[in-house]
């Protein structure tokens, strides 16, 4: 990671964007442009939109005012193969084995029919998912079902099931929010060396501040510009910090992090 | 024997049950026009006359104790309350089926065409007596035709299905079988006639208790029979009532009619009930009934007991549960009601 | 201990499930020795040694003019139609609630039309049905199915479509086309709560395939009912209603145990 | 945009809908055309002004004798029963629903017998019904509740029993007792599927109003229609059938209404 | 907080406590005793075992071998308002909106009946449950139900409704996992206070190691003492580390924290 990433290409654009629930507004005139190959840190109070604003570049959710670009292009509200996400409550398919989880996007796109690999497809796409449960700590947990697992293990379930596909957008809701100190170590190391690898773009709410500095290239904080004491959902929240990070400056923060708590 | 070992108490609401069939039909129209009324108020009883939809139900609902009277056909007065061990006296001998039941066939006119089909009617009714006597007829056996056990409401609907090329039924759905193409009757009651009796049958031990109502019912059959016959106004209004509560066109329930033998004169209905021709009569039926195993598991055709007018008996004289008892008809013949 | 918290375990379970049954069986017995001690001719509430012997009957003498056990032959008659029923039904149910509640243009498309079928009592039809079908056996197995498909149809939909939307949303970014959503995210999903319907549906289904069979059959469970009905032969009608119940609950139980055994995931404990 | 992704707005689904069922409506008028092309005199498929008359006898000639407006009559007669039935049943599956759902040992009590009920054909234990309630409205209604109470029952215990583990020892933790665990927690979370299950039984429901109907009345629809089969008219059948089919569907849009505006919690999109 | 709370009286002891689902050992031969008033912290790797831990104590599992003596008595597996709790993933009651859920518990003991209160009773109700929300930040969303609300706002609503009982025993299983700094701090503060106030026994899962220590009495680590590489689920966890903490080091580190973050 660093400053050769910085110039690149725009590649997601909101234009005055809002978002609303009723006459609650949630997100107030949002305009931002993510870089391509950027690892975006999220902060921002409990409660201020940071989980809609994810949603809003995955597609989940259309904004009430304003527009989104993907690489120019007006988004579609619909998301594909090319943006993974991890969502804040841990969603992994309750039907599926920990090792089925993680191997349904490798089956996908490659059995449009039957969505099932069979055979040395199969036995490939096996050992990608084995080799990245593996990297997230679950390699021993091949054949339980989600509702057998501790909450930092779904966690866990659910990251490796983004991380396998490689997505050119990656959206990360608090993903290490459940996970111990040790693991959360080897996530970070992990995400990373993903993102270098891939040249991913990725987009992290985290409540850690330490994390949002130490992985981002850019945090931004999401909070409310105003606030009317009697009535707190009559105003939105929107970008009132954005910081770029240089290299220098997060490998002085990782490096304070590793003394103090390690 | 008997059903009870305590004899019923004097009751003054007594419950009659009918079914819709064209010779049934003067009942609901007396209960509407004040018949009912007028003769229950001159015993000093009530009487609610009951419509059951499903005519089994409404016999079924008799042999239960729910009713104490009921409308229902000379077979199945025998093979239900009677050989279900309740003791049921038929004051009433309303008519007999002159044409009301028939074999229809489709693509054929002949009878003899039934050979090996499958015929659909109502199975153990008098639609299967009818089978029965209609192969009788020209040398054959009920093995010679496949039986479908078919809902008697459901009889046109099925007979206007193209699978169907057979089938028994009685009106008003005779009549509407009878008018599609290609549909033909081969046999009906009229070519027996005075086999098909439809009755008014009572609870022997609650009439004996309360000789009135079978008084009263006598009264409300005759009047309302004998308006109905009245070739003017006021026998037609009466006959165009009737038609609507059996949900048929007046045309329609008149074509009945024509087809129903009514006892309208009571010394008509006594002399029949009197008749010997009804003991060979019910001789057939039960024996009939009895080979097909209606007599309640019992061993012989003699098991269930039927009196007669004059004292005479059929089968078991020890276990008569079926009686025709001519005296409320020969009370209205006499004008002593 | 609070009720709420009171968990049974399996042989007491037994047990106790026991108890009211036979206490309904008890209170036959009473009622119909009452009813016996009134009038021992009685047919409404038979006896068993009664009901014994009429069985037996039944049961083990071939019947003259076919040659069948009656009774056997009844049961496999009946078993048949439903079998057929419900397998047709439940394939119905998957396929159509699958679409309809995958897919939302699919189900305000048919779904007003599902729901105009589920509320049009086929019994109503009947003619209707006669003339499209006959009367033989494709009749009374569409009877079957038209009386319980809807019901399975529209809730396998709402099923479907209260998956969380997070599911879906997984499995795009994953991926997966409708289709690949359908079958590897709706379909396993929709599994338990199938069998769920199925077992809900079996009381439905019976029901229908009596109303079948007492139209226009001549060999069937429903058929044996309702033709000895006219003479009110309890004794008969009594131990094929027992009879029935028994073949539904044994059905409920393999469905129930198949279901645990298919999709432990649904039925684990969670936390 | 995928399938699963298409939303359809208010006014388009409405017009969706509509389609299949025009389409409905059509081809049975081309069909009934046909029919009368080779037999004018057709009583299976009858034309529209056929059916018009007869209902017009029907909906405005008052019968004679009673006075009253057939139509109007039967409606009345039968909206009553089934209103009764629907409510006892509803009302049973609410309160042995909880109880069978959030009480294990009850469940284990109770629960085969409820099986049990479920899964016996009410219409063959006709007779028996019938000698025990009397001929009257009570018999009625009670066939209506024995034939949808006991599957709404085994749906809301299933529910019910279903409820996440935390959410019971949450309210205990806060003090609740099994009493208060189930009015407060499982009551309220039962009643969106209850009124899910009223919908699903709307169509058995209308099934054996009609029937109970056609063995002992003298009014209502279902007495009708079966009055009317005797003559196979049909002319008077659909229509009747047509008008059942609307007040179903009222009706299950009116629960579909007020089941969003009463429990707006339980079906706002969450995330 | 201090070390006059060390020598009370043991309030729950487990002796040779074991947890097993089928042949999956996940707590092993646990022997522990829990002093009245101690505030304990419990940490430990991703699956542990921590949430098993505290669902024994809670009585909603009961272990497969051993005991588990509250007060000296044995305890019986339910448990009543004398025990609290937050659950890992954030269980609030769906159909109640923030305020009812709130006062739930403030109504249960009061109308054994109805489990609703009226008039004055309700109103004092509602202003102690009012009086909790605005301590955790839900003064303006009395009236939300939980699918409307961030995944921070009802864990939020799941402290609060534990709190205002104000139990004996009170378990939390992350309770502030999904919090941002700002809110973290003020709820550390709201609870030391609850702790100290109401005399409360507190038994908390964190995997921050910093909050463990500044709000913990005692801190346990669980983790399994030996692994078989092949068959990890052969073994069970246990307590590996036990530390008593006294009154300066956790002010110690309680300072050192608010300067690093803050
Ligand atoms: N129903 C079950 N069947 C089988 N194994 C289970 C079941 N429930 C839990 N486990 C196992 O028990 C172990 C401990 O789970 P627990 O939830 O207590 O962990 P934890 O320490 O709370 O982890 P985390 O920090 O991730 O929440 C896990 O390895 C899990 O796989
Ligand atoms: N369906 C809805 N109806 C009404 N309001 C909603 C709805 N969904 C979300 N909100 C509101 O939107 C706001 C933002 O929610 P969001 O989940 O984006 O917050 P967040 O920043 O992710 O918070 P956290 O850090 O707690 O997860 C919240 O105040 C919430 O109450
Ligand atoms: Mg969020
Ligand atoms: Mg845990």
């Amino acid at each position: 990671m660093g400053p050769w990433r910085k110039p690149l290409s725009t590649l997601l654009s909101l234009r005055n964007v809002w978002v609303e629930y009723g006459d609650r507004i949630v997100i107030e005139k949002l305009s931002l442009d993510i870089a391509a190959q950027s690892f975006v840190s999220v902060v921002g109070p409990s409660g201020a939109g940071k989980s809609s604003f994810l949603r809003l570049i995955l597609g989940q959710e259309a904004p009430s005012q304003g527009r989104i670009l993907l690489d120019g292009e007006p988004l579609t509200p619909e998301c594909g193969p090319d943006r993974g996400v991890v969502f804040q409550r841990y969603s992994v398919f309750p039907h599926l084995s920990v090792l089925r989880n993680t191997m349904f996007g490798l089956e996908c796109p490659k059995a449009p029919f039957s969505a099932r690999l069979f055979g040395s497809a199969r036995k490939a796409a096996r050992e990608e998912a084995v080799a990245m449960l593996e990297a997230v700590g679950l390699g021993h947990s091949l054949d339980l079902y989600p509702a057998q697992m501790s909450g930092g293990m779904q966690q866990r379930l659910a990251i490796a099931q983004a991380l396998v596909m490689r997505p050119r957008i990656l959206l990360l809701d608090e993903p290490f929010g459940a996970l111990d100190p040790g693991i959360r170590a080897d996530m970070h190391a992990l995400i990373t060396k993903l993102w270098r690898d891939y040249q991913l773009t990725i987009v992290m709410v985290t409540h850690d501040i330490r994390e949002a500095f130490s992985l981002g290239t850019r945090v931004l904080t999401l909070d409310k510009r105003r606030h009317d004491p009697h009535a707190p959902h009559r105003f939105g929240a929107t970008v009132v910090y954005d910081l770029p990070l240089d290299k220098k400056e997060q490998l002085a923060l990782a490096e304070q992090r590793s003394i103090t708590v390690d | 024997s008997g059903p009870s070992n305590e004899a019923p108490k004097p009751k003054s609401e007594f419950n009659i049950g009918w079914s819709i069939y064209a010779g049934w039909m003067p009942w609901p129209y007396a209960q509407q026009a004040g018949i009912v009324k007028k003769w229950a108020d001159k015993y000093g009883i009530k009487i609610n006359i009951v419509q059951v939809n499903d005519y089994v139900e409404s016999v079924n609902q008799y042999t239960a104790g729910k009713l104490d009277g009921v409308t229902v056909a000379n077979m199945d007065a025998l093979t239900i309350p009677a050989a279900g061990g309740k003791d049921t006296s038929a004051i009433i001998v309303g008519d007999y089926s002159n044409g009301n039941d028939g074999v229809m066939l489709k693509g054929s006119d002949d009878l003899k065409a039934i050979k090996g089909q499958s015929v659909n009617l109502v199975e153990l009714s008098v639609s299967h007596y009818l089978l029965a006597r209609a192969l009788n007829s020209v040398g054959m056996k009920l093995t010679d035709v496949k039986t479908v056990n078919t809902a008697d409401a459901d009889i046109v609907g099925a007979f206007a299905s193209p699978d169907v090329k057979a089938a028994v039924a009685w009106n008003p759905q005779l009549s509407v079988m009878k008018g599609q193409a290609g549909a033909h009757e081969v046999f009906s009651s009229a070519d027996i006639p005075g086999e098909i009796l439809d009755l008014l049958c009572v609870d022997t031990a609650t009439l004996k208790a309360n000789p009135k109502l079978g008084k009263a019912l006598a009264g409300i059959w005759y009047e309302t029979v004998a308006l109905m016959q009245r070739k003017d106004a006021e026998g037609q209004k009466a006959r165009a009532a009737m038609a609507k509560l059996a949900g048929a066109t007046p045309e329609n329930f008149d074509s009945q009619l024509s087809t129903t033998y009514l006892y309208s004169d009571p010394k008509a209905a006594v002399a029949a009930a009197d008749s010997p021709k009804l003991v060979t009569t019910m001789t057939l039926v039960r024996d009939f009934s009895f080979s097909k195993g209606l007599f309640n598991g019992a061993t012989s055709a003699d098991a269930v007991g039927m009196a007669f007018p004059g004292g005479k008996t059929l089968g078991d004289a020890q276990n008569v549960t079926l009686r025709f008892d001519d005296s409320f008809m020969k009370m209205a013949a006499d004008g002593k009601l | 201990m609070r009720w709420v918290n009171r968990h049974v375990r399996r042989g007491e379970g037994v047990l106790l499930g026991a108890l009211p049954i036979l206490l309904a069986v008890l209170a036959y017995l009473v009622a119909a020795a009452q009813r016996h001690a009134q009038n021992p001719a009685d047919k409404i509430l038979p006896l068993p040694g009664k009901m014994a012997d009429s069985m037996a009957a039944l049961l083990f003498d071939a019947d003259p003019l076919s040659g069948q056990l009656v009774f056997w032959a009844d049961t496999l008659a009946s078993l048949e139609r439903l079998g057929l029923g419900i397998g047709i039904a439940t394939l119905m149910a998957l396929v159509v609630g699958l679409a309809l509640g995958a897919l939302p243009p699919v189900r305000a498309t048919f779904g007003p039309l599902v729901t105009g079928i589920a509320v049009i009592p086929p019994i109503a039809l009947l003619p209707i049905l006669f003339i499209a079908l006959g009367l033989g056996e494709t009749a009374k197995v569409a009877l079957i199915v038209i009386g319980i498909a809807p019901v399975m149809i529209r809730d396998i939909t709402a099923h479907v479509s209260s998956l969380p939307r997070e599911q879906i949303i997984k499995a795009q970014t994953l991926g997966a086309s409708s289709w690949q959503v359908i079958i590897r995210v709706a379909l396993p999903q929709a599994m338990p709560r199938l069998f769920h319907a199925v077992r809900l549906a079996l009381g439905p289904a019976w029901v229908f395939l009596i109303s079948a069979e007492a139209i226009a059959s001549d060999v069937g469970l429903g058929y044996r009912i309702f033709l000895v009905r006219r003479y009110l032969s309890m004794d008969v009608i009594l131990p094929y209603v027992a009879w029935i119940a028994l073949l539904a609950i044994v059905m409920d139980l393999a469905l129930t145990f198949v279901n645990r055994r298919m999709f432990p995931w649904a039925h684990g404990e969670s936390h």
